[in-house]
């Protein structure tokens, strides 16, 4: 017999994944130009290269947008579901990039880049994979390069931060790669596809589901596998932090869209989901009151991050068509007003010291008043109120709980939302009180000028969809 | 002659526990690493007895797949054990506690 | 039959002997002999690939990882040191949640059990290692991993690449750089200078 | 004529943009913009009487949002009425403002708010559709927390400007859960579509709406249990006071029942709920008015206590009537508050009426305005509250409920003796202003240190003066806008004399339909009747407080009396019934305490008997979140197990039982 070692795959296969590969070459040429290239040029360039690569893998992705292709052999579909993942993946990463500039040291910032374009490839395969083996690989690909993102700052609690995000992470990854297993005995196939008529014991499949969804919320940080999040986003790199609060929950996002759309057999839905709902329901509660007493910014938004998600899913809730829109809607606005804020921190960080505490933010309305401006705006989206994509975001989450029969989720989210206003306006009431005994502190000149663009887009974005927000959801396709 | 699949099963549920058991218990990050390092080789051992089952050669290699993310990832954890503990008194993930609330 | 209990055997007392050690170093070698007899188990198992697979890339690789690890960490040999225990009262809940989820992973699985393995292929026993039409044989493993699952195999690229550059930034940032010659204190301090100094474009 | 609806929304708001581009450059100016485009935002609103009050009303079609969402402006009576308050009343406070703030430092901010607030609250009552609406609403609950706030260096004025728009966020919430509800019943938005698809709704569905709606409109307008921000947001300056807490912004409430009368009227229930709740606002505000110090916070109650008027009268379903005391209101208590403002200005910020007295011969003009207000608002026969207040309180009767009615005639007695205990006080007697505190028995005020988590403020940031010099403003720019409101206090009740066929009743036509009323024959008594009970009410409050303060021997024994009072104050008085005391218990410190166990908590000893360290009140609840954020890694891992056992054990029950 001789083995036929022919490639079943063509030049349709390879661009259907050239998106995730630009980025991920983009990473390789960032590595390249660093080592050739003079100390000084290495900042600008790493950024600018992984700018570029990420808009071209942008572009090349939305040449595909009317040609959905299943590639490799049903490892990978691209198609207009993939292609807005992959668009808010590499729109937060180019965010991020802008935040970047300050971070690490000179002779660790091409790495870094590159971790971080790798890191977003993992996020955007997330996005398009089609089979638990994809889905695995692209979740590792994101969280070993994010592991080593978060250690990289002079702090301890920077490291303290990448060994319980590893450690956190890895567990739930086990967890993730039993359901996995558990779930290609219960079907023979590693295929997403293959899990729509599972022909063994239902119990397998099921308990398979249960952890593959554990593995996804602990990344979605759904409480209450949420515990990770304040710490590693405390102590992670802002930029890091900013990267992790989007890229992660696109990625992970598409993979359970993906399973709880297009994967999972239709009798079985409502009942395999269900400890979804339940679970974000339990992380608008849970952000939303942890968020009352934080005093640092990143927690605080680690904690939003948490109910936001939890929002989010719950969009998903009855797996409406609308619903699967509506949760894609609310997470490109959750990464404008996360973003922006963030950007806003980045804006206020300086040597030693990121900016992130309460304190910094201490009468920021007089020093810099439209700083200050753009942070409430951020805040009062986040919060959820009008003229705000955040506002809009979840009405329409109302509106679809309550059509599917979701209207306990639908009262839970605005029990939340009543809650986080509070937090919210903690750190506005901040940047208004004008007391004394909070030191003046000096204005302060950003080492790049960067942030300000991040800020001013997310800002534009921000009350754009606000405004009209089914100009995108017109577009928004349905996941096939 | 030959075993029941379900005691593979079985048996990978008992390793992949006691796994997990093992990262909760122990603190040396070390022995923590390597609880996790069973966990994912329970899961290999699922992944083969169902290839095995269904004659599908698409479990080995997703094992093989995990083997190489579980080489990169130990790499990374031990990396950031020694850039955690390296000057550290004692080697213990309880002393890593700066972060909360 | 009896080989796979014996095996099974092994396997748990290895992996209880793993997490039970005070010193990493046992621990590794409890961690060595599972991963010998999981290997064993794959092999009974018809994956004679990646039987070997185990052995060479975990037993040989990874736990030579760890085992340098902890020669860099202490002293070798000896026991490494614990700080006050905060978590004293974890053990019994830990436990209990970890046999309540157990006891419900084989409640589930034991449902419908598979029954036993069907003798359905010529069991190569190391024998035919390169014929792709025999399950579990290197030809068959290989032709598999060329073709149909070309993308997963291509992605690895990338992952091992992440953790190739990860750990040099890492360790780089862990492990200062002996202090040579020309390089002075002095000079470290201002290699560490503050980050955000940097030149504006 | 539609662009002209679009000038009257955007003017105000291209003033306050105006204002804020020039900035602070501007100093007077920016009074002057401000109050010129509200005055001419006035006349353009005049000018389409016409187009509003034809059938239909005067509609703009300003964007379709999402297919099938087309938002507008919508010109029709009602809101014809509510513009011209807001604009022109709105105008007079705005003039008004300009030589109350003239030498404040920071005037155009203050007028960038203004007209801010004012486009705000166009927003709300010009919008032809609930998206619109919600979206006003929330504007006017963020312009009223900048101007509550507006002194930033008060801690009490932060304090109470959030308090204001955390209890608002809470309508807000009650009127979203509305307006979906609404969407989801009718399919449509805007107000004609919602009410041509009404019989959709019914029972309890309608009810649910009308309740959640209610929310809305107690938090807006201070009805119980949400009132409790109301006499706090007099930390604003005194025009705000006027503005937003007498004329307009509080009786946004009122306006939103009168838009949903169609929803009202199909509801008995609701107008039950809502009649109950007015009544009870009127009579708990009046009852507090008795006890306050601070003249400010004495009108406050009483704006508190006659929107319960208005709202029992919208909630019951007399719209009309509910609607008139509205517009009677607008102009007497919008004139109240700005003649305090001329006390308050010629005091030099004093505020507590137990420091004035005897400024009748010192202030003739604010005397005369304060009279005229006092006697409109009381309901004094001939002055304009005596049509409104009497409509109202009749109309109870009219609609079958004799308790509501006893409560509104009681709550009238009860006012006039209030307000004439103010006026006494402030204008009669000897003048108190140079006694030492202690005399009068007045106390250190516990308000200023209540917040404990404000952080500590600076001696000198307390005792300087928030209008630090005054200037010499031109005497008319103040008295002028507060004659012209007491002319209307006085005259605007005219409107309605002659009951169903009046101008008033004519000038509404058929818009809130009609809410079923109990027939004439079974009516207890008639109006005149009832009018002259309610009269006789009001003397008794007057005499009694003439007695008590008014009289040559009360004016000499003042001071004694009021020490007296002062010491021996009810502590129930002295908590507003302990509503806020109430809200604390039972929301505010539940939800910091969770939010610091879950936020705060570092010992992680929880599972090594820490448990002792907890109160067990705090309920497992708060054990599981303290256990969460420990900061070790094992209880995150064991957290996370709990959570995977969980589903683990979920999915082989239900995976078992298929």
């Amino acid at each position: 017999m001789t083995p036929h070692l022919i490639v079943p795959f063509g030049s349709a296969d390879w661009a259907a994944v050239a998106p995730p590969t630009v980025v991920g070459v983009a990473a390789l040429v960032v590595i390249l130009a660093d080592l050739m290239l003079p100390r000084r040029a290495r900042r600008i360039s790493a950024i600018a290269i992984g700018i570029v690569g990420l808009i071209v893998a942008g572009i090349i992705a939305l040449q595909g947008w009317h040609h959905p292709y299943v590639a490799f052999g049903g490892a990978f579909i691209e198609g207009g579901f993939a292609i807005v993942f992959e668009g808010i993946v590499i729109v937060a990463a180019i965010f991020s990039l802008c935040m970047s500039y300050g971070f690490a040291r000179d002779d660790q910032i091409g790495g870094a880049i590159a971790l971080m374009l790798w890191s977003a490839t993992g996020a955007m395969l997330m996005a398009g994979a089609a089979s638990l083996m994809m889905i695995f690989l692209g979740l590792e690909l994101l969280s070993l390069a994010l592991y080593c993102l978060c250690g990289l700052a002079a702090r301890a609690s920077a490291r303290e931060a990448a060994l319980k995000y590893l450690i956190l992470s890895s567990t739930a990854s086990g967890f993730l790669l039993y359901g996995m297993a558990l779930l290609f005995g219960a079907t023979g196939s590693v295929a997403l596809a293959a899990l729509a008529n599972p022909p063994i014991s239902a119990a397998l499949f099921d308990i398979g589901c249960g952890m593959f969804l554990v593995g996804l919320c602990f990344k979605l940080s759904l409480a209450p596998f949420h515990v990770w999040t304040p710490d590693v986003f405390e102590g992670a790199p802002l930029p890091v932090t900013a990267f992790m609060s989007v890229v992660t929950k696109a990625g992970a996002l598409a993979a359970v869209a993906r399973f709880a759309y297009a994967a999972l057999p239709q009798r079985d839905h409502a009942a395999i989901l269900i400890p979804l709902w339940i679970v974000a329901a339990i992380s608008m509660i849970v952000g939303n009151v942890g968020a009352l007493a934080q005093t640092d910014i990143k927690r605080l938004l680690a904690y939003s991050g948490i109910a936001q998600l939890g929002y989010i899913v719950a969009a998903m809730a009855g797996t409406s068509a609308l619903g699967l829109r509506y949760a894609i809607f609310y997470l490109g606005a959750y990464m404008f007003m996360n973003l922006g804020a963030f950007a806003v921190v980045t804006l206020l960080s300086r040597e030693n010291d990121e900016g992130s505490r309460l304190a910094s933010f201490a009468g920021l309305g007089y020093r810099q008043p439209v700083l200050a401006g753009l942070m409430t705006f951020f805040l009062l989206a986040l919060a959820g109120l009008p003229p705000t994509a955040g506002f809009i975001g979840k009405i329409l989450i109302l509106a679809t709980d309550v059509n599917t029969g979701y209207a306990w989720l639908a009262v839970l989210l605005i029990v939340g939302t009543a809650i986080s206003v509070y937090a919210y306006f903690k750190i506005v009431r901040a940047m208004y009180a004008r007391t004394i005994g909070t030191p003046v502190l000096p204005r302060f000149v950003p080492a790049s000028a960067l942030p300000w663009v991040g800020v001013a887009l997310c800002a534009i974005a921000t009350l754009g969809l606000g405004l009209y927000p089914f100009a995108p959801s017109d577009i928004l396709p349905l996941v096939r | 002659m030959s075993v029941d699949v379900t005691n593979y099963i079985a048996l990978s549920a008992v390793m992949f526990f006691i796994g997990v058991a093992g990262v909760i218990v122990r603190r040396n990050p070390l022995i923590v690493l390597m609880a996790i390092e069973l966990m994912f080789n329970a899961a290999n051992l699922a992944l083969v007895a169902f290839a095995r089952v269904w004659v599908n050669n698409a479990g080995h290699i997703f094992v093989f797949l995990v083997v190489t993310v579980a080489a990169a990832e130990a790499a990374i954890g031990l990396a950031i054990v020694v850039a955690v503990f390296r000057r550290a008194e004692n080697v213990d993930v309880d002393e890593v506690a700066g972060l909360h609330g | 039959m009896s080989l796979f209990y014996l095996l099974a055997v092994i396997l748990i007392a290895s992996a209880i002997f793993t997490i039970t050690q005070k010193s990493p170093v046992y621990s590794v070698v409890g961690l060595l002999v599972n991963f010998l007899a999981l290997a064993a188990l794959y092999f009974t198992l018809n994956a004679e690939f990646l039987g070997v697979i185990q052995i060479v890339i975990y037993s040989g690789a990874i736990l030579m990882l760890f085992v340098f690890v902890i020669a860099l960490l202490s002293s070798g040999v000896g026991p490494f040191r614990a700080g006050p225990n905060r978590l004293p009262r974890i053990a019994a809940p830990a436990l209990l949640t970890t046999l309540v989820a157990f006891g419900f992973l084989i409640f589930g699985i034991a449902q419908r059990p598979f029954g036993p393995l069907p003798p359905h292929r010529p069991t190569s026993f190391l024998g035919n290692v390169g014929d792709p039409n025999v399950f579990g044989s290197v030809g068959d493993f290989g032709v598999a991993l060329f073709t149909v699952q070309l993308l997963p195999f291509e992605v690895t690229a990338f992952i091992l690449m992440v953790a190739v550059i990860g750990v040099v930034l890492i360790a780089g940032d862990a492990v200062p750089q002996p202090t040579l010659g020309r390089h002075r204190p002095q000079k470290r301090a201002a290699e560490r200078e503050p980050i955000l100094k940097a030149p504006a474009p | 004529m539609s662009g002209l609806l679009l000038a009257v929304w955007l003017l105000p708001f291209a003033g306050a943009l105006a204002i804020w581009a020039l900035g602070p450059q501007l100093r007077r100016g920016a009074g002057w913009i401000g109050s010129a485009t509200v005055l001419l935002a006035f006349v353009l609103t005049l000018v389409q009487w016409g187009a509003a009050t034809a059938s239909g009303g005067a509609h703009r079609a300003l964007v379709t949002w999402i297919p099938g969402f087309t938002l507008g402006l919508l010109l029709d009576p009602l809101s014809l009425l509510w513009s011209l308050i807001i604009t022109g009343v709105g105008g007079l406070i705005l003039v008004y403002s300009i030589g109350y703030m003239w030498s404040d430092r920071a005037i155009a901010r203050f007028f960038a708010y203004m007209n801010f607030f004012v486009f705000a609250m166009l927003t709300l009552v010009l919008s032809d559709n609930l998206v619109g609406l919600l979206v006003g609403w929330g504007l006017v609950g963020l312009a009223s927390y900048f101007l509550i706030g507006f002194w930033f260096d008060r801690p009490s004025a932060v304090e109470a400007a959030r308090k204001a728009f955390v209890i608002n966020v809470v309508g807000d919430v009650g009127i979203m859960f509305a307006v979906f509800a609404l969407y989801k019943a009718t399919g449509s938005i805007t107000f004609a579509g919602i009410f041509s698809q009404r019989d959709a709704l019914s029972g309890g569905l309608l009810f649910m709406i009308c309740g959640a709606l209610f929310v809305g409109c107690a938090a807006k307008s201070a009805q119980v249990p949400l009132q409790t921000w109301l006499p706090d947001a007099m930390e604003g300056p005194t025009p705000v006071s006027a503005l937003i807490h007498a004329a307009t912004m509080v009786t946004a409430g009122v306006y939103l029942i009168a838009r949903f009368a169609p929803l009202w009227n199909a509801s008995p229930p609701a107008r039950e709920l809502v009649g109950v709740v007015g009544a009870v606002t009127a009579l708990l505000g009046a009852i507090l008015g008795i006890a306050q110090w601070d003249i400010k916070r004495i009108l406050a109650y009483s704006t508190m206590s006659q929107i319960g008027y208005m709202i029992m009268g919208v909630g019951i379903g007399a719209y009309q009537a509910g609607v008139l005391h509205f517009f009677t209101h607008a102009f007497f208590k919008a004139g109240l508050f700005l003649t305090a403002g001329l006390l308050i200005h010629e005091l030099h910020d004093e505020q507590d009426v137990r420091k004035m007295g005897g400024l009748s011969r010192r202030m003739p003009f604010a005397f005369y305005a304060m009279l005229a207000g006092t006697l409109a608002i009381i309901g004094f026969p001939g002055f304009s509250g005596y049509f409104s207040k009497d409509a109202v309180v009749y109309a109870m009767l009219e609609h079958g409920q004799p308790a509501l009615y006893a409560v509104g005639a009681l709550t009238a007695a009860i006012t006039a003796y209030y307000m004439f205990r103010m006026l006494f006080l402030t204008f009669f007697g000897p003048y108190r202003g140079e006694l030492e505190d202690a005399e009068l028995g007045i106390l250190p005020d516990r308000r200023a240190h209540r917040d404990e988590h404000m952080p500590p403020v600076h001696p000198a940031e307390l005792t300087r003066p928030a209008v630090p010099v005054h200037g010499h403003a031109p005497a008319w720019l103040m008295n002028l806008p507060v004659a012209i409101l007491a002319l209307f206090a006085v005259i605007a009740g005219y409107v309605a004399i002659g009951g169903a066929t009046s101008p008033w009743w004519r000038f509404f036509g058929g818009l809130f339909g009609a809410a079923p009323a109990v027939a004439a024959s079974t009516v207890a008594f008639s109006e005149s009747l009832s009018t002259l009970l309610v009269s006789a009410l009001v003397a008794i409050g007057i005499i009694v407080a003439f007695v008590r303060y008014g009289s040559p021997a009360a004016q000499l024994a003042s001071v004694e009396r009021i020490r007296a009072e002062s010491l021996g104050r009810p502590a129930i008085f002295a908590h507003a019934f302990y509503f806020d005391d109430a809200i604390d218990a039972l929301v505010v410190r539940p939800a910091r305490s969770v939010g610091t166990f879950i936020a705060r908590f570092v010992d992680p000893h929880v599972l090594d008997g820490g448990v002792r360290d907890v109160a067990w009140g705090a309920g497992a609840l708060g054990v599981i979140f303290r256990a969460l954020q420990t900061g070790l890694v094992r209880s995150y891992a064991l957290t996370i197990l709990v959570g995977t056992a969980c589903f683990i054990a979920y999915f082989a029950l239900i995976g078992s039982a298929r």
